[in-house]
């Protein structure tokens, strides 16, 4: 069994491994960046480890510091968490290297998995149905048209050299087949000195649905169920919940099965996520193999919630050599949970990322509701790491109440001195089309961009009492709650 | 009709709203010229004492208008990823002047009217603080 | 459906009410006595009345003021809690007078559970098992041994007239049965002026198991599993758990039957609770009713947890004319839960109840871990209530992994000023005893009363870290937190 | 073997304690002279300056002697349930003297020691607060 971990990661999932650990009896060491020294993590943890300066770069992305720190610390796993380099093939083939257990997959897992063209092959040869598309053999104008209409429209005819939406090009219909294929050429030809088209489906407002999966070095590979994260805003998500209101349950027994099936082809081992795009609605609905993340996901939560599970714990379990914690068909799902994403931005500023010191922090406290945070009151939130401040994770006995009790929590969440999506997200949980469950990935930027769109004035309460506030101040704060910027009043050092 | 409003101190940056037989739970933080409050989800930033008109934060990037010239400031802290126009160029309101990145994201800095790029004082891949002088606009 | 809830209580459970009315639109309305006039319920709800000095009996138990309130404030509802007048027939009664709905069974099924006598015939005549003893006609010496044999050995012969232990005698055996019915009927004589005697079977070292039982008005009865309470100390629970290690599938099955045969036997409605005894182990265990509370449990959230309802919502759609919120045969046990109560007394100093300031309160706050409390730092635990600060609830997928999570919660809950039993939690959860499972109700008294006997020494470290600390306060503590009792610091009323 | 204690405040009342290597988080409170102080599930109270010999808390009801004069007081506030003797009664050590009642619970106050009862400064039904003096024993 593992019995101390140096998890390479910061914020909130360094806070949620720790928890884990501790409950399971397993030393923890946290790693810090300069900026990070007194960050939650780093007190949380048994010991800490610094491993350079602020930028990620130079710290928390750094391969050989973190090895070094896993070895004078005499670690026995290295838990990478999200981000950072838990997708990272060459970092998991460095902790093998340095006889360290890596919580995942193992590397080549990492590397097929992360390559979108064999991972694509894989899938397909294990059956699990990919977006259809091509390179047409005959590159001609009528030989591209001929693989769009065998495609069937609407398609997209884009450069095969490219990526990034240039030269791409929407095809609605046959009549202007032609004209695209030719405009797409010109382009592919202009930007990527290569004219080879590549023909893709394009699918109808789709949805983002994920499959948890799980496997152990046994043979059981498993699945958790879906996560539904279609509330994508510019392809971050903003709000995931589970079991997804589009899943009938044959086609939630079809995809979890896909889902399987594109574990046990991919050899995988660990806590995994295949994510699907689904388009169509009830039993017939088609899904896509988008992706394998070969990760713990933000979003693991939900599927806590939902499926009863502590994923992190089964996590360190397989990692330790042992089986999968559930028994066959044990797992099911229970009510309904839902995560918010509250990310350090301005919703009536363009979602501008805000940086500075949280002047007041407090979080909700009721039951069903879990915040996971990596922030304190008086702390600083810089611009160096990812903006999310927490994920607030509410469950419910219905969609309705655990959105209710979201709402709820949201509402009870003050955070000042920056801007946060908090009302954002309000309006988004307010929106009808968001409570009729009936939404693809475009809903947010097509439909709720605009919700905050102004700053809302105070009632005339509110407004009173402002002015009855007048200049009082309340300002103790930053000195009573700490600041991980300022000055520490660190005690004499004492030796014997 | 008579209404009252009591406002009562309960903790922390944290006072009791007594209106209309209702009770409120109100946070406030940071000085009186600018205050940030929260109420049931929503946020307020001001100066909301009695004699000072009210203030709309500012919208969209700061921009300080000095005669005809326009100071295109930063945001917030943040590495200049990309200069899209240079000393001369003409800009039409909305057009992307610089994009800053930060916390792994890109931020256009969008030119807030039409005019003409006068100096530009950061260079692709310097780091500025918030409220630096990015550029001036005529 | 209801609109506006008066909630007769105060504490965690009135914020608990709170939150679920919150979730459901409903408006709130607190009542304090003058002890609680900032006390965290009142901040929380809508509205608040106050209703009289600190003692209870002129607050917290004046139906008349209540009832008052409730008029004055025109709710539609009340929501007693638990303790104070959850249980009372005459309140129940006045709210149906007055034209509230009193959130809880109707006023005659509680004064029916609620004798002692009527509830056991009750139970008798519904085929549900209670503890066999009777009033022997004959009571001669000859006649009440011969019931004592009768009802099988250890036997209990006492006062019919009296209670509190008064000329109650153990009967080990046919040999010593004689001698202790005569000196029973003597002290029965000397305690009551009537020597007649009732003879009772001695349950051996029995369980304390309720079961969960709900009911609407459409004539829907269910349960929602067990709960396992027999970690007490001085018949006070202090650790509840679900499911109950000592149940086996088929036990668990003939006792939730005989909770919902008694529940219907009792024309119950809403939330209410059978408790039994269990003596024996395994599946031919013997059950017998011990009583019903005719209420919400304190220890509510343990059901909460493993069966994944909502039960203060449940009680508020019932309490509305609503049908129960689930499908027939849709519920069930998944993982374990555990619930520790916090308690303001000093477990070195024979649990003497504490009161004075929260110098330092900081909840944990842990994924899979709910505290409910109704107290905060800076604020003032009074000698005028119950001396319960918090719940703490933790769950997991086994009964391991919840009494981890709840130790880790337990050594991360700081609360300085006045002692608690944390320190004794943390040892009970420690003990072999517990651990195993096979406790029963004197478990505690017998085996465990003695864990915290003595106040540890600081380890070396922390002796040291005290040191450098000197002299050096850190008390802006008491303003920049609340006090209850503090001057209030209140701006200037406006008029408009 | 060289060992180090640091300690640094990261929070009001809460310190981080390094020490071989390892991370603490401590809670403290009250004054140097009566510490209040939290660690992983543990309570410890006391005066932890450098020159103060150690104290242990006192255990049991408080007893004051003066002379041979021993106090009895009151340990929280409470209300006097019942008074167990009288003047002149002889008590042996652990006697119920008296039953005090607070939080719905009775808290019965028994002889520090043997002695004779010399004064009741108490009655039944009486609130009494932290410390008033009870009862006198000789």
């Amino acid at each position: 069994m593992i019995r101390r971990v140096l998890i390479a990661n910061r914020g909130e999932i360094a806070l949620r491994i720790i928890q884990a650990c501790r409950e399971m009896n397993i030393e923890t060491i946290a790693v810090f960046s300069d900026a990070d020294a007194r960050a939650p993590h780093v007190l949380a943890a048994d010991r800490a480890v610094a491993i350079g300066p602020a930028p990620a770069i130079q710290s928390y992305l750094s391969i050989p510091t973190l090895i070094s720190a896993a070895r004078a610390e005499r670690a026995d796993a290295v838990h990478p968490g999200y981000g950072f380099l838990s997708e990272s093939a060459a970092f998991a083939r460095a902790c093998e290297q340095a006889g360290v257990v890596f919580v995942g997959p193992p590397s080549e897992v990492i590397s097929r998995m992360g390559s979108k063209i064999e991972a694509r092959q894989l899938m397909q040869s294990a059956g699990v149905p990919i977006v259809p598309g091509h390179v047409p053999h005959d590159q001609s104008d009528s030989g591209v048209r001929r693989a769009l209409e065998e495609i069937g429209f609407p398609a997209l005819v884009k450069a095969s050299a490219g990526g990034g939406g240039k030269g791409m090009r929407v095809v609605e219909g046959i009549a202007e087949a032609t004209g695209a294929v030719q405009a797409a050429r010109r382009e592919a030809v202009a930007s990527f000195g290569d004219g080879t088209l590549y023909v893709e489906r394009l699918l109808d407002r789709p949805r983002h649905v994920e499959v948890q999966v799980f496997a152990d070095a046994f043979g059981h590979t498993t699945h958790l169920f879906e996560r539904e994260c279609s509330a994508q805003r510019r392809h971050q998500k903003v709000l995931e919940e589970s079991p997804s209101p589009a899943l009938t349950p044959a086609l939630r027994q079809r995809m979890t099965q896909a889902a399987v099936a594109a574990a046990r082809a991919a050899e995988y081992r660990n806590a995994g996520t295949i994510e699907f795009l689904v388009e169509g609605r009830g039993d017939g609905a088609n899904f896509y193999f988008l992706e394998m993340n070969t990760r713990l996901q933000v979003e693991h939560a939900v599927t806590e919630a939902v499926v009863g599970v502590d994923l992190v714990r089964a996590q360190l379990l397989v990692a330790s050599g042992e089986p999968l914690p559930w028994e066959e068909g044990s797992l099911a799902q229970r009510g309904h949970a839902i995560e918010a994403r509250v990310y350090a931005e301005d919703p009536s500023r363009e979602f501008l990322p805000q940086a500075g010191r949280l002047l007041l922090y407090r979080e909700p406290r009721m039951p069903g509701v879990r915040v996971d945070a990596g922030v304190a009151e008086g702390h600083e939130v810089t611009v160096h790491y990812d903006p999310m401040l927490a994920k607030v994770i509410a469950v419910g006995e219905t969609r309705d109440a655990a959105i209710s009790r979201l709402a709820a929590a949201l509402r009870a969440y003050p955070v000042l001195g920056i801007r946060t999506n908090i009302p954002y997200l309000l309006a988004v949980l307010d929106h009808s089309r968001f409570r009729s469950g009936d939404i693809d990935t475009s809903f947010l930027d097509r439909e709720a961009g605009d919700l905050v769109h102004s700053v809302p004035e105070p009632p005339a309460f509110l407004r009173e009492a402002l002015r009855q506030l007048g200049d009082e101040a309340d300002e103790p704060r930053t000195t009573t709650h700490e600041a991980n910027t300022d000055p520490w009043l660190t005690l004499r050092d004492w030796r014997a | 009709m008579t209404s009252a409003v009591r406002t009562t101190r309960i903790g922390a940056g944290t006072y009791l709203v007594e209106h209309d037989g209702r009770n409120e739970t109100v946070y406030v933080a940071g000085p009186a010229s600018d205050r940030w409050v929260f109420w049931n989800g929503q946020v307020f930033r001001g100066d909301f004492r009695p004699d000072t008109p009210l203030t709309a934060p500012a919208a969209g990037p700061k921009a300080g208008a000095h005669g005809s010239v326009t100071a295109i400031v930063a945001p917030m802290p943040a590495r200049v990823g990309s200069v899209a126009v240079a000393i001369g160029s003409r800009v039409r309101k909305g057009d992307i002047l610089i994009v800053l990145e930060a916390m792994k994201m890109e931020l256009p800095i969008r030119a807030p009217g039409d005019g003409v790029v006068a100096a530009v004082h950061c260079e692709e891949g310097q780091l500025v603080q918030a409220d630096a002088a990015l550029m001036d606009l005529e």
